[in-house]
């Protein structure tokens, strides 16, 4: 076997590795959501298929693959189709840099360690803010191709809540490239290693606290996410951009918004928690685990927070968390250059 | 393989851009000059300009292009089907023939400069990184990296004035 | 060593007070301090000249500089005073006279509502006068010759509510002397190199040729300058109308010290005058002229100021004769005198005005003897000094004027002299007669408001009348040897000039004639105005009626010079303005406008206000600038 | 390297061309604002190949440059173009004529 063929043998396998994780994560997260909130809400929550509902995404899938697909008459026809996907690829792609473990041979099953991610390239940072920022695509556009007002104020909020807080977000990152001096996702995930003072990991978290609550909340925003899930908030929109959208486009974007949510968990984790890293045993379990945690946390959030009014929402990410981040990021560079820490 | 790809994308960047010039309503152009964007930053990796990509993919695509989508929506513009003026016929016919000399000059030129180039050196270490990059805006081009910097401040508020209400 | 500063500082000051703060001070205060200021160079002035004294009779001369202040290449200018017994007098005089006045002027302008405006002119030009005869070159004296003339003007439209045409005419002629004066400052300095006195005198014997033309152009430029400040023929024009500024004005500026400027400078210039036997001539034949000239125009005049100024002008001709035939020290006792009596006659004069409530003509007055009693006895002392009547002031300077005349066997200016010396006694005594005496001609309403002035107005006329009484016996007395002349003459002996022998017999026979002269004119006068109803003078007028109407009408001098110069100017100026400036210039700007604006027309078709026009304009540059670049070579 | 550097500054050339015509017979500001980006990436496109060429970096730097002054024109442009709407109800350059004489 060619040393290419194997390496695009190995990639393409992890590809689909990848991506199958990713649409059942999709389909899991929601079930986990409807379960998490119905206990904080007391409430049982689904449970007709299979055991604790586990089946029901499966049956929630089913039904909308076979779903009639309504194309409205007004639309923007092919705008209209194109919204979709354009919403949900960019949710994939960007998961291509993000470092899921360290390396392995599949239990002495590979001849020789494969690296657990499928890219690694020097601007990873930038890779994944930028495809990321492309997803806006998707709602923007499905918002304006509905041809209804409801759809478009969806997406307008949208591109503004999105162009708003990726600033913050951005600037809550540098903090920590200050410290490590690269883009690269894996340089970032080794510069966590050891200890900060023991038993206390060396992870940005803890260095950087106000850097990640920024980050966690704007990644709260840019997933559109309670409290700030204004585009698509059913009380006032009906829906927002998605309302003229039915079966299997419907169910499109709900995935884009599930794994863009597991896309900014992953970030989360590989930016301030270590990413893989864990004392023993498998890093990919550890890095798994943070996840979950930092989903949980997501769905705690819309469980437990009202909606942010619209101005409010602006006015927070422009007068408090843009100053804040500044802050801390002007902190960060001179503490750095007072104790030599830069990267 | 390398020249295939970039038939590909520079045949996608040129059917693109002329799309976006001739598309009736602005939200076409706009996702057409996405495409055409989304071409070059392919190019550019071809030129090994990763930063320069990552940066168009953030800046352009991901923020100004936003904005542009944004201003089309808030607006919420008809379809243009606005009459012809008389003069928009000449008007097109004396830019579109400018644009050809233009363009014509820029070819002519180009072959004449051509001959001379010598063949490309291969990259150096470091080339398109974000390093490189950092170290020649912090030493050799310091100074107009500030006077951005107060370009960036200027369209600030020059943005906030003019987005006030009371103005105009 | 005497510091000559502390006598122009104080005036100054008092000038900085008033003008700064003068709206805002009591009026007590304002005149406190005008007084004050002017009491104190005087009293400064006293014991400078008290000094001047105390040296030995050939070296009194005080110099010092204040500051330097032009110097340009071997050019220097400074701020340097001088104290000889020629300023000497000057100053006495300026302080001295020029006190009273003050005084008298707290009276006179005491309900003017511009009274802190008043004094603070009046200092200013105590100041500037006292820096004139103090100067010791004679950039110095241009200066404050200038700054006079200012406070002049200032001074005459003091009322500027009323129209002010005598201020500008006043201006406006003293221009043309001024600039005489300025053009011989030049030459002397083109000519010399430098204009310190000391270096001027010292090297003018021996760098003009005496007689040459170089010294008379200097000093016939020097004396036209005199001719304008000091009222000559023939701009005399100014000082007549001057008489619309207030009395004390009058009194200070156009009777005792400003006008005396001109007589001053030329004896100060005498060395450079002794040169120019020309020049010498001409001042004096223009000194007898005037004395003359104006006093025949007194002679029939109504306004009570006008025929006390046309007495001005008539004695500061027989000054210039004085200068003119070399008696240099007796023109400026005659300046002295005249200070004098011609104040004390403007205050009368005032003092009378002020009585009747502002009414200057002499038909309307008479009888105001008893009860203007000190007005009138001082007016008539100065009235006789004026004349020339033994023992009082003017007698004796004028007598000296004319004896030197006579002795300079300069027989026909003797006769002019002695003919103007008549007149003089008779207009004096039928302004006397006719004002205080006469007829009752008071106009029922101002009749019996008619009051002798208060004692601030009356006690400066009654030290002034002493002074008439005085200061002519005092210092003139014996002729030739008096104090006066033992003081002064070195100055002028110093200066080359020659006296003049003339016997004592002789000197007792002019002063017999001179004094006959005078007493036949009062004679006259008395005959003709003493009981207010005598036809002679009317009679007079009748049988001379053309001569008459020509004294009346003043020699027709203003309407000629109107016809001469004013006119001709006016439509010159007209012609400029609406063929020249209007036609020409304001032709060819307009044409230029209306190009311009026709190339506007022309162009504005471009500004179609289309972006993309203006694209297209933009993008057809980049075309043909990039195609030069591409294919330049 | 193996495509050549004419190629890259061909299709630049081009796109710059493409650019210049929408801006020159456009209507709709929008439309033309987004031609002046379409320009500017046209040039972005040289710098880099260039930049590559030459193995020089330089041309990043300025691509750089590009960016920034390309983003605060949008900024100030967008804005401009509201404020004009908001106030004459349209965006057609042809209609905006207030400069005129």
């Amino acid at each position: 076997m060619s040393e290419l063929m194997e390496a695009l043998i190995t990639m393409l396998v992890k590809v689909g590795v990848v991506f199958a994780t990713l649409l059942f994560v999709a389909a899991y997260l929601v079930w986990l959501e409807r379960k998490v909130i119905a206990d904080i809400q007391v409430r049982w929550g689904p449970t007709r298929v299979g055991p604790f509902g586990l089946l029901q995404p499966i049956a929630d899938g089913i039904k909308l693959f076979f779903k009639e697909d309504l194309i409205p008459g007004h639309v923007d026809r092919a705008l209209f189709l194109l919204a979709p996907a354009l919403s949900v690829i960019p949710a994939f792609l960007a998961f291509a840099v993000v470092p899921f473990g360290g390396t392995t041979t599949l239990f002495g099953l590979l001849p020789k360690p494969v690296p657990m991610y499928l890219a690694d390239i020097d601007v990873g940072v930038l890779y994944v803010f930028g495809i990321t920022s492309l997803g806006v695509y998707g709602i923007v556009l499905a918002g304006w191709s509905s041809n209804n007002k409801y759809s478009l104020l969806g997406g307008l909020r949208s591109s503004a809540q999105m162009i708003s807080y990726e600033l913050s977000m951005s600037l809550s990152v540098v903090g920590v490239l200050l410290l490590v001096g690269s883009l690269r996702l894996t340089d970032i995930v080794r510069s966590q290693e050891g200890f900060l003072l023991w038993p206390l990991p060396k992870w940005f978290v803890f260095i950087q606290p106000v850097g990640f609550v920024i980050f966690f909340t704007c990644a709260l925003a840019e997933t559109n996410r309670a409290p700030f899930d204004l585009p698509e908030a059913e009380t006032e929109l009906v829906a927002g951009f998605h309302s003229e959208y039915s079966s299997m486009k419907f169910a499109m974007f709900f995935m884009a918004e599930y794994i863009n949510m597991a896309t900014a968990s992953a970030m989360a984790t590989t930016l301030f928690l270590g990413g893989p890293l864990g004392p023993l045993g498998p890093s990919p379990v550890w890095f798994v685990g943070k996840v979950l945690v930092l989903l949980f946390v997501f769905i705690w959030f819309r469980a437990s927070l009202p909606r942010f009014r619209y101005d409010q929402l602006m006015t927070f990410g422009w007068k408090r968390l843009l100053p804040l981040a500044f802050a801390n990021l002007i902190v960060t560079a001179v503490a750095a250059a007072a104790l030599g820490m830069g990267g | 393989m390398e020249l295939a790809i970039f038939a590909g994308l520079a045949a996608v960047a040129a059917v693109s851009g002329v799309l976006v010039v001739i598309q009736r309503h602005a939200v076409y152009s706009a996702l057409f000059l996405i495409i055409t964007m989304g071409a070059l930053a392919g190019l550019y990796i071809l030129l090994e300009a990763h930063f320069v990509w990552a940066v168009q993919v953030l800046v352009y695509a991901g923020a100004i292009m936003v904005l542009f989508l944004f201003v089309i929506m808030l607006l919420n513009l008809p379809r243009e089907d606005v009459p012809w003026r008389p003069d928009d016929f000449r008007r097109i016919l004396i830019g579109g023939a400018l644009a050809v000399v233009l363009v014509g000059e820029l070819v002519l030129a180009l072959l004449f400069q051509a001959g001379e180039q010598a063949p490309a050196l291969p990259a150096s270490p470091g080339f398109g990184t974000t390093e490189t990059i950092g170290r020649l805006l912090f030493t050799e081009f310091l100074f107009p990296f500030e006077v951005t910097s107060v370009i960036l401040l200027v369209a600030i508020v020059g943005a906030m004035v003019l987005a006030k209400k009371q103005l105009l | 060593m005497i510091d000559l500063w502390w006598i122009p500082i104080w005036p100054l000051l008092g000038f900085l007070l008033l003008g700064f703060f003068g709206r805002r001070l009591r009026k007590s205060t304002v005149a406190a301090a005008a007084c004050g200021s002017v009491g104190l160079a005087a009293v400064a002035s006293l014991v400078a000249v008290g000094g001047l004294l105390s040296l030995p009779a050939g070296a009194r001369r005080v110099e010092g500089v204040i500051a330097p202040w032009i110097q340009v290449g071997n050019f220097q200018a400074d701020w340097g005073l001088l104290l000889d017994p020629l300023s000497a007098v000057m100053v006495l005089v300026v302080s001295v006279v020029g006190f009273l006045i003050h005084v008298y002027a707290v009276g006179y302008m005491h309900d003017d509502q511009d009274f802190p405006r008043f004094f603070t002119y009046l200092n200013l030009f105590t100041f500037s006068m006292l820096m004139l005869v103090l100067a010791n070159n004679y950039l110095l004296l241009y200066v404050f010759w200038e700054a006079v003339g200012l406070c002049s003007y200032l001074l005459i439209g003091f009322w500027f509510e009323r129209p002010a045409a005598a201020g500008k005419k006043a201006f406006i002629v003293n221009r043309v002397g001024d600039f005489g004066f300025g053009l011989g400052v030049m030459l002397l300095w083109t000519t010399l190199g430098t204009l310190h006195y000391e270096q001027v005198f010292a090297l003018a014997p021996t760098q003009l040729p005496a007689g040459g033309g170089l010294v008379t152009a200097i000093t016939l430029l020097l004396f036209l300058g005199a001719t304008g400040k000091s009222a000559q023929l023939p701009l005399y024009v100014w000082l007549p109308d001057a008489m619309e500024g207030p009395t004390p004005v009058s009194a200070l500026i156009h009777a005792a010290t400003m006008v005396t400027a001109g007589v001053y400078m030329v004896a100060r210039s005498s060395a450079l005058f002794n040169l120019a036997p020309l020049a010498m001539g001409t001042v004096a034949w223009i000194g007898a002229l005037t004395a003359v000239f104006a006093a025949s125009i007194a002679l029939v005049q109504t306004d009570i100021k006008r025929v006390v100024a046309y007495s001005t002008i008539s004695q500061l001709g027989y000054m210039f004769l004085g200068c003119g035939v070399g008696a240099y020290a007796s023109a400026i006792f005659h300046l002295a005198t005249h200070a004098f009596f011609k104040a004390l006659l403007f205050l009368g004069s005032g003092s009378v005005i002020h009585a009747l409530g502002g009414e200057q003509d002499i038909r309307k007055m008479g009888q105001l003897k008893a009860r203007l009693p000190h007005t009138s006895r001082t007016f008539y002392w100065a009235a006789l000094a004026n004349a020339g009547i033994i023992p009082l002031a003017g007698f004796w300077s004028k007598d000296e004027i004319l004896a030197a005349a006579f002795a300079g066997h300069r027989y026909l200016l003797w006769a002019l002299g002695s003919a103007g010396a008549f007149m003089t006694a008779f207009y004096m005594f039928r302004l006397y007669y006719t004002v205080f005496e006469g007829k009752d001609n008071l106009d029922p309403p101002a009749a019996h408001q008619v009051h002798e002035s208060p004692p601030v107005m009356t006690y400066p006329l009654l030290v002034l009348g002493a002074g008439c009484w005085l200061v002519g016996a005092l210092f003139g007395f014996p002729p030739d040897h008096g104090l006066y002349h033992r003081f002064v003459e070195p100055v002028f002996a110093a200066a080359g000039t020659e006296p003049h022998a003339i016997s004592p017999e002789a000197t007792l026979g002019l002063a017999a004639v001179a004094t006959a002269i005078a007493a036949l004119g009062i004679w006259v006068a008395r005959a003709w105005y003493k009981t207010g109803d005598n036809p002679a003078p009317a009679q007079a007028a009748e049988r001379h009626l053309g001569l008459y109407r020509l004294l009346w009408n003043k020699w027709y001098v203003d309407e000629l010079y109107t016809a001469a110069f004013v006119e001709p100017i006016r439509r010159g100026a007209l012609w400029l303005w609406q063929r020249f400036d209007e036609e020409m210039i304001d032709g060819c700007v307009n044409e230029a406008g209306e190009m311009f604006r026709d190339a506007g027309q022309l162009l504005r078709r471009t500004q179609s206000g289309y972006v993309m026009n203006y694209v297209l304009g933009f993008l057809a540059g980049v075309v043909v600038i990039l195609g030069y670049l591409a294919f330049r070579g | 390297m193996t495509v050549p550097l004419s190629a890259y500054l061909i299709l630049s050339a081009f796109l710059f061309f493409l650019g210049v015509v929408g801006v020159a017979t456009r209507r709709n500001a929008l439309i033309v604002f987004m031609c002046i980006e379409l320009m500017l990436n046209a040039v972005n496109l040289s710098f880099v190949a260039f930049a590559r060429s030459l193995n020089s970096m330089a041309g990043h730097v300025f691509v750089f440059f590009v960016m920034a002054v390309a983003t605060a024109e949008v900024a100030v442009g967008l804005a401009i173009i509201i404020a004009i709407y908001r106030n004459r109800e349209t965006v057609d350059v042809a209609e905006l004529n207030l400069l005129k004489w």
